[in-house]
């Protein structure tokens, strides 16, 4: 899960974690058809379609990327092996292939995943795209020059725990052993455990083909070579303003997923989060044919949006899958005992702490530490009801049980980073709900590193913070692993598992889903496991963000998946 | 030419009060002092706190905005409720003049005091002392405030409280100004008659720098000091606004100011309020610094006339 | 006093119960006088008289200031109360051109000074920018400055005090105006320039037939430059008259006191009740002081050696620049010699000591405007060591009786007494210490002729009364005739001529101090006649 | 002259390196793990101990700070991965996080602070030394009085309230503007200054009360000076006596702010570049603070801290050609 922009923002409820991330659409085809009310909503080719963004598109290499899906800009120029389907709603939460036949082969136990390459696949300088490639390019992703992408490659891959990527073995000419090229068109992965969930993986950008020769190593970034349907025309300042322009070796006749209307894309990104909303609002001149890829709305302009017609046809809704929650670490006083935390979770007012995210329509209650879709393997659960405004007296009732019938003192941390889910405005409505539960809540609020420090660490992990988790994919599995899998406590750096859960039964229930290739079955005991650990209380889920962005006047076929939560910019048309 | 201190403290307030403007300034900034030290007692006559949510004061469908008009205002709520919390405007208000007041002042207490120290010791020392200090000053001078500000706040541990904190960090990186009024003063009074007089008495530098100079260099100082106030206040304003400044629940206007810009269409008065009370406040304080410095320094009332009503000093 | 109104036009100025009030404070009260074309009249007084504002009024220089100016105003044919804006403007340095006291400040110090003179020029004259440039050269070269052409390019500050005194004259002559207006036009200026200037003066009035109207407080520069005086005191005319007449046989009191305040530098010295020079307190030898670092680098003080006896004066007299302050200021050990040494009482001095104190020059930076005056006064008393605030308090009433103040002015602060009580003041916290030596730094220049006088006086008592050596330093040459038992004539930081004060000035070897004391002004209108008639052969050679 | 000179760029480079000094040690306590940050946050121990050794974290204060003198005395050369590259003296080091070359990261930038801030600089001294001029000849009437209001609500005014309501009005409701976004003065001069106009305005707005104020008080101060007086006692016109000499004589401290306010205004335009969204300088090392990137911090600062003292030379000889009275040391 990748960090959010450290640059403070201003909108409540501003982009998530990932590099394009975030938003689903569950109402997403009642907004196209509102806006086909003015004219012709067929799309046409040509055009140049603007994306006004807060954050630059840093580190433009499919190596450093950190991405769900293969991200939204990147996607555009990088290919991979499978990517997410290009549709609306639940429906684009799914894997398709993309430089792939098909979204991989496995061998009985799902630890050794084979993927055949299309013909004709081209880069833009008309070379073609081999396996080799592929391998290529993951192996530089593990090159610490490079780093910055998911862990999972380094996780599943055999024998790669170790490797340093390409630079550092220049006399080793086979690389990772545990991807084999046998052929130019075949591509064969040699995982160390079963993980039925690969093909989601696939999506990310380290499958993306990179040819050894052309590699440039740290300034790979200012001109990656295209396999997509646009090349990168000029790169200003570290993906401040990124002008990408057709690349006419890409043959739609490969691609069944990117669309490619616009015949040019200008980036244009360090914009203050007001300034884009108020200029999509505005839609002047070229601010017509512009959306934006990370700036929601935040609550004060939908309050003036949702006054206003034409701009409310305008506004495309996504949920990306996505938790607001409270964590505990059990380890320290008085969050060692269950009855506390529990009564933590009775005493929650959700309703003034979805206000302070910005309100129902951005975000959504939440009492599953899954987020509320189906390819999560969503099921319902409220083990400890606090309704909308929270039940102090069930929470004073287990309080005294655990003998704090006289109240009780504790310590939120939190951080100052502004309008960020972790911020002190939930943190605040927090300490507010907890009073009258007789619970006074001293709030300890840290910088943003400090506190990306200290709450993933184990020795310096507080007892009672907030915190929040994103998908890296639509489903249970990197969602509820990185958190509850006791195998991935870290003990000497980054660790995310921060109520420190080590229980046998779940981490062998988790070893077993991983081992079903069948997507559907896996999502149903996902939120089985789910709603078993639920009942420990290790985390008191807050909310669900919803993502409502606007988009210019003249931008038609808005798709927005359950996947990333946002429009696609490979479906947009501004003709 | 220099200002009578003590002794023309009669004079001081004969001055003063010749200003009208002035007067108007130092009776709204004696209120907003009374009202920041009242806040409690203003917000127990409201009946609110400034902490409190009102989840159902607001609409929560249309992203938190107010219910009602003119944000919500009513007889329990006097200035309305803030969007998304639903948390009493007045009292957060009345509280946050505490904070704005009370930061900015300390800060400049904090520069003032590092301020003289550095300029007098410049002043007074040897060569030497004087090339580091003046140096020390420029390099301070020459650093960019707002970058420091953000480090040295992400440096200082979180259970320092964190008004104080804001206070001696805006304090800590503003003083260079100061410093070299206040050397520039001292080598002027250090070249004056009465100062060669008090070392023939026999008095030792120390002495002299508190009996002689000192009260010489205070009526620049107040003067400077009186104006670095509102400045200080916008600084910690801005501070809010890059994420740095006071934290939640304390308010203060330039948090206020900070989360009520985005709100200005749809609730307008959310960012007039604190914007307003900054306005009124800044615009007292340099007024009144007009009129300190008019009263203190009889050469620049001639010049700096504020108003009118004042009679030109005969001159023959 | 003129007893009709005038009738205008007829005389170059014609004043008539002339008021001038700021605020409450009546500055100039019912006076009236008349200037006849080519005549020269000189306001004469003391500060606080009213002459200068007398001056400003006829230039109509109070409007729009809000002070109020009552009475007939009559200038070169222009009624200055009644006239329009346009009409004064004509009137300011078209018909009527004023010079000021101070001629650095009096010039614009951005701009070069043709420039400021052809401004000048054009406001009066069309003329073309060069024209006007020319006829600013023209007039530098009028007033005597050297090579004017290069020099009118010049900003004031490369120009000595003379040379800014003569452009402001040139600025003045540029549109050849009916009157001009002197204001305490060398008051700023050293000895010997100012009698160049009072010359120059005078040789542009016999050449151009202009009017003078001279403000000063110098009784004697006014007996050089003019045909009728006019004496001032707070804000009335106390005689008027022909300048011989009122100099020689003045009829009203404050004008006799006036006279007789006025120090001479022609009178030998009293004789002193008891000659008790005794031994040597200070002794100085090889003084040197240098100022600056490198190029910049400059010798205020040059080699001097002096030395001081118990019970005598010793009167350091020079110009501006020829280092006699410096020199104060080592011999009390507030400056550091370069080389040298001062020897007190046979040793060696390395810091100040109570027992050598110094009486400066200006009454106003010489004390602490936020102490009281007993307080200052106190300092050494309490430097010292001594605790006991009765005693103190008792020795410093002693102290301001002694000096003649009133011992119940202990809790006043300076702003509340004029200049001579103040320099007063600074006397007592210099006894105080109890000295051996006084240094007095130009004690008395700040201050009025008659308050002057009193202010010596009380030196000369103080002195014979506790033995005191005194070190009287000043530019004023009479002054300094009237104080000293022995002389040091400074010139660029070198003592040029010492001795006793009688043959100093009586007999004067070198050729500076023969210049110097031509240089002063006497009060005898025929003597200065002769006099300036002698610099201008001595000037023709 | 030489001397002056001399002395200042001594006087300059000392103050400089102090200032790099400073931001060391204080980037040094500040938290925040650097190279979990520069790694990503999901990096495995193993993976951060790689980046910290390839960043030098683990090295000593005073070693990184001497490797930083070496490469801005003697350049220094760094790998891509794939290649070796040079960065010549004076070299800043690279970005940890960007792998950027600070000093391009600062040429990159600097045009855009230094466009807004001249623009700005221009407008402020335009708007603040006419309204100081216009209230001290007006001074004690409506029109000064009313100056007087509108420059102080300048100051009380916080930039970030300024700045967005003239985005509002003037590109949102009146649609007289574009939003602003930089473009290079290279590119097309006239969009440059149209989309700079807004920024400009913001900025000056702000700063043109400082002026205003002292360009006033010092009007007053030479029209009290005799020479004003000499210049009135000859008939010289009240608009020649304001407009040539007063204002002459009081463009001295003028100047001597301007020089201190553009000088901190290069960085110190912080707030107005993250609003409008100009890639400026300060926009970037606020980033760059946030994410502890050192290297970038230091540049930039030393950036700043170059135009601050080069301003306040830059002041001082204008002081001296100003007034040739004044002697430069």
């Amino acid at each position: 899960m990748r960090q959010p922009s450290v640059i403070a923002r201003r909108v409540a409820a501003a982009s998530v974690s990932l590099v394009v991330a975030a938003g689903a659409a569950a109402c997403g085809p009642e907004d196209n058809d509102a806006k086909g009310s003015g004219g012709d909503s067929t799309p046409h080719k040509g055009g140049t379609l603007t994306v006004l963004n807060s954050n630059p598109q840093q580190d433009f290499d499919p190596a450093r990327l950190y991405t769900s899906g293969g991200g939204n800009v990147p996607s555009l120029v990088f290919r991979t092996l499978t990517t997410r389907n290009r549709e609306n709603g639940e429906a684009g939460a799914k894997v398709v292939p993309d430089l792939a036949t098909d979204t991989g082969r496995p061998n009985k136990d799902a630890t050794v995943w084979t993927y055949t390459l299309k013909e004709g696949l081209k880069y833009e300088d008309g070379s073609p795209i081999t396996s080799a490639d592929i391998k290529y390019g993951i192996e530089r992703s593990f090159a610490p020059e490079l780093s910055g992408g998911a862990p999972y490659l380094r996780d599943w891959l055999v024998r790669a725990a170790d490797y340093q990527g390409p630079y550092k073995d220049k006399g080793d000419t086979k690389g990772l052993s545990a991807i084999e090229t046998p052929d130019a068109r075949t591509i064969v992965f040699h995982l160390n455990k079963p993980e039925g969930e690969f093909p989601y993986l696939a999506t990310q950008t380290q499958f993306t083909p990179v040819p050894k020769a052309k590699d440039t190593g740290t300034k790979y970034e200012q001109h990656p070579l295209s396999s997509g349907p646009y090349k990168v025309v000029s790169n200003e300042n570290d993906g401040e303003r990124l002008v990408l322009e057709r690349n006419t070796h890409w043959s739609a006749s490969t691609d069944a997923e990117r669309k490619a209307y616009p015949d040019k894309i200008d980036v244009r990104s360090g914009l203050d989060s007001s300034v884009i909303n108020q200029r999509l609002s505005s839609s002047q001149g070229a601010d017509a044919a512009a959306v934006t890829t990370d700036t929601n709305l935040g609550p004060a302009e939908l309050a003036k949006v949702t006054g206003d017609k034409e701009l409310a046809a305008r506004v495309g809704t996504g949920h990306f899958g996505y938790t607001d929650y409270i964590a505990f670490n059990p380890t320290i006083k008085p969050f060692d005992n269950a009855q506390v935390r529990q009564a933590i979770s009775y005493a929650i007012d959700r309703s003034s702490v979805v206000n302070a995210a910005g309100g129902s329509a951005l975000a959504e209650p939440a009492t599953t530490f899954l987020p509320n879709q189906k390819s999560f393997g969503y099921t319902q659960y409220d083990h400890f009801p606090a309704g909308d405004a929270g039940d102090a007296a069930k929470a004073k009732e287990l309080l005294k049980e655990a003998g704090y019938a006289k109240g009780l003192t504790v310590t939120l941390t939190h951080s100052n980073a502004k309008d960020f889910e972790t911020s002190p405005e939930i943190a605040t409505a927090i300490q507010d709900a907890l009073k009258k539960a007789g619970i006074t809540v001293r709030l300890q609020g840290l910088e943003e590193n400090d506190y990306s420090d200290k709450i993933h660490s184990v020795k310096s992990e507080p007892g009672f913070f907030l915190a929040h988790w994103g998908a890296d994919w639509p489903s249970g599995g990197p969602f509820l692993a990185p958190i509850f899998d006791g195998r991935q406590i870290v003990k000497d750096g980054a660790n995310f598992n921060t109520g420190l859960l080590d229980d046998k039964s779940v981490n062998a229930e988790i070893d077993a889903i991983n081992k079903l290739t069948d997507l559907d079955a896996a999502a149903k005991r996902w939120g089985a496991l789910d709603a078993k650990i639920g009942e420990r209380a290790l985390t008191v889920p807050l909310f669900h963000p919803v993502y409502k962005r606007l988009v210019g006047g003249d931008v038609k076929n808005v798709v927005i998946s359950d996947w990333t939560g946002v429009l696609d910019i490979s479906q947009v048309a501004v003709k | 030419m220099s200002a009578p201190g003590a002794s023309g403290a009669r004079q001081f307030w004969r001055r003063l009060r010749t200003q009208r403007a002035a007067l108007v300034a130092a009776v709204v900034v004696a209120l907003l002092v009374l009202v920041a030290l009242a806040a409690p007692l203003l917000t127990a006559i409201e009946g609110q706190d400034p902490t409190t949510y009102h989840p159902s004061l607001v609409d929560s469908a249309r992203g938190g905005v107010p219910i009602g008009s003119f944000g919500g205002v009513s007889a329990d709520h006097w200035l309305g409720v803030e969007p998304q919390t639903g948390r009493d405007l007045f009292a957060r208000l009345v509280y946050g003049a505490r904070v704005s007041l009370g930061v900015a002042l300390a800060a400049t207490v904090v520069q003032v005091a590092i301020g003289v120290v550095v300029g007098v010791a410049a002043a007074l020392g040897s060569r030497l002392v004087d090339q580091l200090l003046s140096r020390f000053t420029d390099v301070i001078v020459a650093m960019p405030l707002m970058i420091m500000a953000l480090a040295l706040l992400a440096i200082v541990p979180s259970s320092f409280p964190r008004p104080v904190l804001v206070a001696l960090v805006i304090g800590l990186i503003g003083w260079g100004s100061i410093a070299k009024i206040v050397r520039a003063q001292t080598l002027t009074l250090k070249g004056l008659d009465y100062v060669a007089a008090a070392r023939l008495s026999g008095w030792g530098t120390w002495r002299i720098a508190r009996r002689e100079l000192l009260p010489g260099i205070a009526a620049p100082v107040i003067t400077y000091a009186a104006l670095l106030v509102p400045v200080d206040i916008t600084v910690e304003a801005a501070l809010s606004f890059l994420g740095v400044g006071v934290k939640p629940p304390t308010p203060s206007w330039g948090q206020m100011l900070t989360a009520a810009d985005v709100w200005y269409q749809a609730a307008p008065q959310y960012l007039l309020l604190p914007a307003g009370a900054l306005f009124v406040t800044v615009l007292a304080l340099t007024v009144l610094g007009d009129g300190v410095r008019t009263a203190l320094d009889p050469r620049a009332a001639s010049r700096l006339r504020v108003g009118t009503g004042r009679k030109r000093e005969a001159k023959a | 006093m003129s007893d009709v109104t005038t009738v205008p036009g007829r005389s170059l100025v014609e004043v008539g119960d002339l008021t001038v009030d700021f605020g409450d404070l009546r500055a100039v009260d019912g006076l009236t006088f008349r200037l006849e074309r080519g005549a020269a009249l000189a306001l004469v007084g003391e500060s606080g008289s009213g002459k200068s504002t007398v001056a400003s009024a006829l230039l109509g220089l109070h409007r729009g200031t809000g002070t109020r100016v009552g009475g007939s105003i009559d200038v070169a044919g222009t009624d200055v109360q009644e006239a329009s804006d346009e009409e004064l403007q004509r009137l300011r340095g078209g018909r009527a051109a004023m010079v000021f006291q101070d001629p650095l400040s009096s010039l614009d110090p951005y701009y070069a000074i043709g420039d400021q003179i052809a401004e000048v020029y054009r406001v009066h004259a069309r003329a073309s920018r060069r024209a006007a440039r020319a006829r600013a050269v023209e007039v530098l070269d009028r007033v005597g400055i050297p090579d004017a052409a290069r020099r009118s390019r010049s900003r004031p500050h490369e120009f000595s005090g003379g040379m800014r005194q003569r452009a402001l004259i040139a600025m003045a002559l540029a549109c050849e105006p009916d009157l001009l207006i002197a204001d305490e036009p060398t008051t700023a200026l050293d000895v010997t320039v100012q009698a160049q200037i009072l010359d120059l003066l005078h040789t542009l009035r016999e050449e151009t037939g202009m009017g003078l109207l001279l403000v000063t407080h110098d009784v004697g520069v006014a007996a050089e430059s003019v045909d009728e005086v006019l004496v001032m005191r707070h804000g009335r005319a106390v005689e008027q008259g022909p300048v011989a007449e009122v100099l020689g046989a003045p009829a009203r009191t404050y004008t006799r006191e006036l006279l007789g305040a006025v120090p001479r530098v022609d009178a030998p010295r009293e004789v002193r009740a008891a000659e008790t020079v005794g031994e040597v307190v200070l002794e100085a030898t090889g003084l040197r002081r240098e100022f600056g670092r490198g190029k910049r680098a400059f010798t205020a003080v040059d080699d001097v050696s002096l030395t001081i006896h118990r019970g005598e004066t010793l009167g350091i007299v020079g110009e501006s620049g020829s280092g006699k302050t410096t020199l104060g200021r080592m011999l009390v050990g507030l400056l550091e010699p370069t080389a040298g040494e001062v020897r007190y009482d046979g040793h060696a001095r390395v810091d100040v000591d109570p027992a050598v104190q110094m009486v400066f020059q200006d009454p106003v930076s010489s004390l602490n405007p936020r102490r009281t005056v007993g307080e200052s006064i106190a300092d050494p008393l309490r430097a010292r060591g001594e605790r006991d605030e009765g005693r103190i308090r008792g020795r410093v009433r002693e102290l301001l009786e002694r000096v003649g103040l009133e011992a119940a002015h202990y809790d006043r602060y300076p702003h509340e007494f004029s200049g001579g009580q103040r320099q007063r003041v600074g006397i007592a916290r210099a006894l105080a210490a109890d000295p051996r030596i006084i240094v007095c730094d130009e004690p008395v220049s700040a201050l009025d002729v008659t308050t002057q006088a009193q202010v010596v006086a009380l030196l000369g008592e103080l002195q014979r009364e506790l033995g005191l050596a005194l070190v009287f330093v000043a530019h004023d040459l009479a002054v300094v005739r009237q104080v000293s038992d022995r002389v040091a004539v400074m010139r660029r930081g070198r003592i040029v001529e010492e001795g006793p004060a009688d043959e100093v000035y009586d007999n004067p070897q070198d050729p500076y101090t023969k210049q110097l004391l031509a240089a002063v002004p006497v009060l005898d209108p025929r003597i200065a006649a002769q006099r300036r008639a002698a610099r201008r052969e001595l000037a023709a050679v | 002259m030489t001397g002056f000179l001399a002395r200042r760029v001594l006087g300059a480079v000392i103050t400089l390196l102090a200032i790099s000094v400073i931001v060391y040690v204080v980037f040094y306590v500040t938290p925040g793990n650097v190279a979990q940050i520069t790694c990503g946050p999901r990096c495995s121990p193993a993976q951060v101990q790689q980046v910290a050794g390839q960043l030098h974290l683990g090295d000593p204060l005073y070693a990184r700070y001497w490797d930083f003198l070496q490469g801005l005395v003697a350049g220094q050369d760094y790998s891509t991965g794939t290649s070796v590259q040079h960065c010549s003296a004076p070299c800043l080091g690279l970005s940890y996080q960007s792998d950027q070359q600070v000093t391009a990261l600062i040429l990159a930038k600097l045009p855009v602070s230094l466009s807004l801030v001249f623009g700005a600089m221009v407008l402020w001294l335009i708007l603040g030394v006419g309204t100081g001029v216009l209230s001290a000849w007006r001074r004690g009437r409506l029109t000064e009085r009313l100056l007087t209001g509108i420059t102080l609500a300048g100051v009380a005014t916080p930039v970030f309230v300024i700045g967005l309501l003239l985005m509002i009005v003037v590109c949102g409701q009146l649609q007289l503007l574009p939003f602003p976004q930089y473009v290079a003065f290279t590119d097309d001069p006239e969009q440059w200054a149209w989309n700079l106009l807004l920024p400009w305005l913001s900025l000056a707005l702000i700063e043109a009360a400082a002026f205003a104020r002292l360009t006033r008080a010092s009007m007053l101060e030479t029209l009290a000076e005799d020479h004003i007086r000499t210049f009135r006692a000859y008939g010289v016109g009240e608009r020649s006596v304001i407009g040539r000499h007063a204002l002459r004589g009081a463009l001295a401290p003028v100047i001597a702010l301007n020089a201190n306010n553009f000088g901190s205004a290069v960085g110190g335009a912080v707030l107005t570049e993250t609003l409008f969204g100009l890639p400026g300088i300060g926009q970037e090392l606020v980033h760059a603070v946030k994410v502890v990137d050192l290297p970038v911090v230091v540049g930039m600062v030393l950036v700043i801290g170059f135009f601050v003292v080069v301003a306040n030379a830059v002041a001082d000889l204008l002081y001296a050609v100003a007034d040739r009275r004044v002697v430069l040391a």
